[in-house]
């Protein structure tokens, strides 16, 4: 028995620990270190941390939907485009309408019908969801710039701007109730629901999944619906927010959300998918936008301080875990 | 071929069944009937397209000719959960688990127990569950909630027939069950067959296990290279014939 | 043919012809333009911003080589002011990024902020909170849409963009010969810095040699792949004369299209100074003329703005910076409006 | 037996026939007709149809390299910024020094440097590659803007612009060669050498790759710094043939990219990949591009009709595959 | 335990090998030797741990304690290729092929066939072996390009067997090679094994079959629950106090 071995059990035991799982919190919380040292006056401040996780919401809410595709083993490239057409939808049918809840459902109409499309092509016609939502990526965007041809379209509803945007309840900003229901219901329906146990086990072995009676077809379908529905509240509280809604509204996002999940924990190629590490991971990126303006740095300079960051951070969280 | 009279359909009956792989003839023409209360084994050598005719009555492959009937009923099985609707419960060879889920989900899926008002997933009562399943069979495993594919081959092997028989309600089907279990596992393996077919289950088995055969089948059908030899009640043959019809040494 | 047959007809819905027939830059409510070279401080209005510590944050738009020249018209002016700018954010032309990036900035507490919107309508909602707290709002071409000089934003500065697709029609007309056909490729984007001159360039072609054709408008939403556009373009009209783009960075697609295709006769004409477009200008090559704005001294006028903002003193509701028009002889002239050196591979070409 | 079961049993037969692997080049088929019928005057003009080809160059080359990251069942997202440093060092190297071959060598030195980064990441530090290559691709796109400050750079040197751009050799223009260079050789490592058979081993299933002896860390780690080679020879070509470099080069190639190297039947999830669909997809591509600007349509219905017949083509390649 | 002498080093010895994973011990103190021409089997119930034991040996595993030495040599082995670099082949359990490659890559992968100045792969004349290896142990297949998912079970064993065996040099380790086989087939592994040992190879064998081992093997050695329990000769046990000492209910 010598000294080598001896130290190489120990390393094994400490692998063996699950809290392996759970380090993507430690690169979170040194970023988050590393902000209130270097920027303390004013990265600290409660206003500037409710802004991190405000500005968040979108993202946060996206992730989630993408948690459960990834979890499935497919993509979803569709969103960026569909969250500037559900917030343009729901604009026009506003100002047709003058009433909220119209506004509303055009914009998740609008959101369960590039939902369903991606779903068809993918289902049944059994293409690749990379190459089904990458086409209907474009085609959302070509619709979205014809829908008011290119122009930006105002907000002035005041519940809709209240329930998607500038509102709070008991003192709490609205969109921060968003971020909790999203991830209250993303949370149950993956850990507590069967359907949770289904999106899971279709992306971890998908035939094993359909012997075991599981309808792969249809958790498939129902997942890409889902983030589409995401995607489109994600546009709605875009519109809330700025009170208008424009073509290029989160034509920027797709990295953003998918890098958020994937920190998070969740697999790109299936069967792996947390919730709450979708918040985590989206918070980080939130955190580290903003931690950059406040250092000062040119831009260029935030984009290579942003690439260092994300993969120190990675690093520390990820690593040891086991991926064959 | 008997005639189908007033007494009790046969709960399995295969007739005329082809299946090719593009250009490969997997099986050539099967015919059989297995009935409640009856244990019959399939044998042939390997690649002689057992397990493809087991998959054909589990739905998950489609024959490219024949006829399957439940109880008397022809069916078409367009996927496995069709086939499991309808009362076929499968092992698999290849054991068709989750490897990344734990083992209680694996035991469950598809038919996850839940509980209270909203229908929220009951892990702990699978859990519990599970390590009862598995201790009936003997097969330790050092955790219910431990993930499958920490597990040794012959644990998985034990979790996939204990998920089968558990739900097991009129047709098993069990590709080679015991080929990855120990001594103790198999005979404990072997009397759950025997309690399943005392329950009235029709029960198809595929084993390389001689032995075996003799000691739970009632009657035993050979393949050889995707054709039906023969058909035969066990105490009509002999051990040494049934290995001849395999080899084809002897016709 | 049936497919090819309505492609030939130049479209006339596009969004640079929103605008209709353009004579002069004003505000979109009608405000009449100043000089930005009107802008001065006082002694004692630098003395007072020397001693004051105040901050400034800059949000842009999009970031280019253009930005830049304002950028650091902006950097330097502030500086000899003793404004200190606290942070510097690029949009992406995306009107969310932009409202967080605003919304964080505001954490440093600025006293103003300079740079440009991504579009009016959004900008309403993307500047509040600045409203709110009372920043000081400096703007680069437009304002937010509601918003009202002196109550909401303090200055708009902008480029006289009728004056530069003006000076760039008139190179074009100089360009080409008479009844030459020429296309214009635009960008195909509710952008109104761009949309605006190419609606002054063809108001200006129209009025100065409406003998010259327009054969084509071709939009444009990815500037890198113009030469995808220009390329079929060629094809269809063999006999261009002139090729006009909304700035530089498509223009060097085109050029790239022509060389490749060996043509040496037909001729751009674009916007903004370019190492690249202005290198080949002076060898004579395809490009005929450059429009470059005086972004140096837009940024130093826009510092300014910003600094009478901060005092409370009114700052310009609309002022408007000069353009030149570069050709090959006056090279010089356009890097002096950056506050550039004349780089040396367009030295190194003009002596060939 | 019924006549379903026959008619069934034609239809499984006709699944059997391995043709269904060679139908992607159908959907190319049918939208070259589509083109070559409604725009036949300008469309099958020689000089568009060669266009299209040389247009399609650093796509078709990228997507080979693409080819070998997906294989292994990895991804690279940094070939977008490295062709933009690639170019710029290339053109600041050549501004310098005017030796074609040093811009050539400072252009592929970085592609080696990026690539080789990444692979350290994603081999030593065992991080997910997305999260890497995301990381790199902000960060690389980072340097570019500063190593110019976003300034464009003239490319003015002749046997640089001849050999990326420009040249014509038998008659050939010189883009043609590279593309026909860079399928060469990657068909020759995939199909032919131990290489691309440790490749596809590895992508299919990294554990049974190793204990069979393959080194998959350095399998890994080679193919990422090919695709950032790949990439950075793109960014020579952009420079050679625009005679100039700038930061925002290759920006908006990476999703084609990757869509030519999956339409061409390469697989997401690693274990599949084949060169020669490489570049029938990024032809694909490319020629929908320009049939798209030929019939005239403006932006916006460019890219619905891009994403109807993007979906429709595939469809008709890729439907009947298996895809479990 | 023997001391180590003039004479030739023992091909493989292990000596107090342990392995934990996370909490769980899976081998609690494991010892032994295999010489030259020998044939060791090794057996125990499920999840006893030795396909843990394989791994460990075979570099894909490290073990927590203990020490692996070949031919009088102590090694450490970081992965898989390092041991085979040794000489050591295996058969795993779970057979660890590629699933979307032709069989004839997967006999090779990892020492490919190349032919031509440059090196180009050798596909013909890989297939061509292939079809000759796998005959020789009657296995059937359809074909050497057939693709790996396509074969059936049994089949697959037999190329994750003929891979081993043709490249053993040194020591093999076999994790129930012959599981998945036809009673022809199983009856020609077995020769093969006694080949090897006949050759000098080393060989370790996992099995659930007593009257395989007692047919092949020299000496046996008993795992239970992780704990090494004894290592015996078979000319000096039975078939009753093996299978007493693996059950336990016997000590
Ligand atoms: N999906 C498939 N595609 C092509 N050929 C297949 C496929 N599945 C099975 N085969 C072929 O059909 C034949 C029968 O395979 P099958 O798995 O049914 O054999 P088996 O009797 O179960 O053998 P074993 O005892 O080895 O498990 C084999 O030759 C196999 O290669
Ligand atoms: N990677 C792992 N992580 C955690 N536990 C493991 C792991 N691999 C094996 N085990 C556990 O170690 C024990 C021994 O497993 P091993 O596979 O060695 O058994 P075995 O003797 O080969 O059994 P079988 O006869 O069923 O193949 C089992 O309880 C198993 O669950
Ligand atoms: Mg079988
Ligand atoms: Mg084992």
């Amino acid at each position: 028995m010598t000294t080598a071995s001896s130290s190489a059990g120990v390393l094994a035991r400490l692998r063996g620990v699950t809290w392996t799982n759970y380090v993507v919190y430690i690169g979170f919380a040194l970023v988050f270190l590393y902000f209130a040292i270097t920027q303390t006056q004013y990265f600290l401040n409660p206003a500037n941390l409710t802004n991190i996780v405000i500005q968040a919401a979108p993202i946060t809410i996206m992730a989630i939907g993408t948690v459960f595709v990834l979890s499935t083993g497919q993509i979803d490239l569709s969103i960026g485009s569909t969250v500037a057409l559900s917030a343009l939808s729901a604009a026009v049918a506003l100002e047709a309408t003058q009433q909220w809840w119209i506004g509303a459902a055009a914009g998740l109409g609008v959101g369960a019908l590039v939902g369903f499309v991606n779903g068809v092509f993918v289902t049944w016609v059994r293409l690749p969801s990379f190459l089904v939502t990458l086409a209907t990526m474009g085609l959302v965007a070509g619709i979205a710039r014809q829908l008011t041809d290119l122009q930006a379209v105002p907000v002035s509803n005041g519940p809709f701007v209240w329930l998607f945007g500038g509102g709070s309840l008991l003192g709490i900003p609205i969109l921060l109730w968003w971020t909790i229901a999203a991830l209250a219901v993303g949370w149950h329906l993956l850990r507590q629901r069967r359907y949770g146990a289904h999106v899971l086990a279709v992306g971890n072995d998908a035939s094993a999944a359909r012997v075991s009676g599981i309808k792969v077809t249809r958790v498939r379908m129902m997942v890409l619906i889902g983030s589409s529905m995401t995607a489109a509240l994600a546009g709605l509280l875009y519109a809330g927010r700025l009170e208008s809604a424009r073509y290029t509204l989160g034509e920027t996002d797709l990295m953003t959300v998918i890098a958020a999940a994937i920190v998070g924990g969740t697999s790109l190629f299936g069967g792996k998918g947390t919730v709450l590490g979708a918040l985590i991971g989206s918070l980080l990126m939130s955190m580290i936008n903003n931690g950059l303006i406040l250092a000062g740095l040119n831009v260029s300079q935030q984009m290579i301080v942003r690439g260092v960051i994300i993969l120190l951070a990675v690093s520390f969280s990820l690593r040891g875990k086991k991926n064959n | 071929m008997s005639i189908i009279t007033a007494e009790p359909a046969t709960p399995l009956r295969l007739t005329g069944i082809r299946k090719k792989f593009g250009g490969i003839v997997a099986i050539e023409q099967f015919d059989l009937d297995v009935g409640a209360g009856e244990i019959v084994a399939l044998v042939g050598d390997n690649g002689a397209g057992k397990s493809t005719l087991i998959k054909i009555i589990s739905g998950l492959y489609q024959p490219s000719e024949g006829e399957i009937s439940l109880n008397g009923e022809p069916v078409v099985f367009r996927d496995a959960s069709d086939a499991r609707e309808k009362g076929v419960e499968v092992v698999y060879q290849d054991l068709a688990l989750v490897p990344e889920q734990p083992v209680y989900m694996n035991m469950f899926l598809g038919r996850e127990l839940t509980k209270g008002p909203i229908g929220i997933l009951d892990r702990k009562g699978m859990a519990k569950q599970t390590q009862e399943l598995v201790d009936t069979l003997d097969v330790r495993i050092p955790s219910a909630r431990a993930t499958l594919s920490d597990l040794s081959g012959g644990q998985r092997q034990g979790i996939a027939i204990c998920r089968a028989t558990h739900w097991a309600s009129g047709i098993v089907l069990l590709d080679e069950p015991t080929a990855a279990l120990g001594v103790a596992e198999t005979a404990k393996v072997e009397e759950l067959i025997v309690k399943l077919k005392e329950r009235g289950m029709a029960v198809l088995i595929v084993s390389h296990n001689m032995d075996q055969v003799f000691r739970i089948a009632d009657r035993v059908s050979v393949l050889r290279r995707g054709t039906q030899v023969a058909t035969k009640k066990l105490s009509d043959t002999s051990h040494n014939e049934v290995v001849a019809m395999i080899t084809g040494l002897v016709s | 043919d049936a497919g090819g047959a309505p492609s030939d007809d130049v479209p006339t819905d596009t969004v640079i012809d929103q605008f209709g027939t353009v004579t002069a830059t004003e505000g979109p409510n009608g405000e009449q333009p100043t000089p930005a070279s009107d802008l001065e401080l006082t002694e004692e209005q630098i003395a007072e911003l020397e001693n004051g510590g105040y901050r400034a944050a800059i949000a842009w738009h999009e970031l280019s080589s253009w930005s830049n020249a304002i950028q650091a018209g902006i950097e330097d002016e502030l500086d000899r002011l003793g404004v200190e700018i606290v942070s510097t954010t690029d949009a992406k032309f995306d009107a969310a990024t932009q409202a967080n990036q605003v919304q964080t900035a505001l954490s440093l507490k600025p006293d103003v902020i300079l740079g440009q919107a991504v579009d009016p309508v959004t900008a309403n909602a993307v500047y509040q909170d600045a409203v709110d707290q009372n920043v000081k709002l400096v703007f680069a071409d437009q304002a937010p849409d509601d918003y009202s000089y002196g109550k909401e934003y303090q200055s708009v500065l902008t480029d006289d963009l009728f004056q530069i697709g003006q000076r760039a029609g008139n190179a074009m007309c100089d360009a080409v010969p008479d009844g030459g056909e020429i296309a214009v490729l635009y960008y195909d984007a509710d952008f109104h810095v761009t949309n605006f001159r190419d609606a002054s360039f063809l108001s200006t072609i129209a009025a100065e040699c409406p003998d010259v054709k327009i054969v084509a408008k071709e939009g444009f939403s990815d500037p890198n792949k113009a030469e995808e556009i220009a390329n079929p373009l060629l094809t269809r009209h063999p006999d261009l004369a002139g090729v006009y783009t909304s700035w530089a960075v498509p223009a060097q697609g085109v050029l790239s299209a022509l060389k490749n295709a060996g043509n040496s006769t037909t001729k751009i004409v674009t916007v903004d100074l370019d190492d690249t477009i202005a290198a080949d200008m002076a060898a004579d090559g395809n490009v005929a003329a450059i429009v470059a704005d005086e972004a140096y001294d837009y940024g130093r006028a826009m510092a300014t703005a910003a600094a009478l903002a901060i005092l409370e003193e009114p700052a310009p509701e609309f002022a408007v910076s000069d353009s030149v028009s570069i050709t090959k002889d006056n090279v010089a002239d356009g890097y002096e409006a950056w506050n550039q050196e004349v780089p040396s591979a367009v030295l190194d070409a003009s002596k060939q």
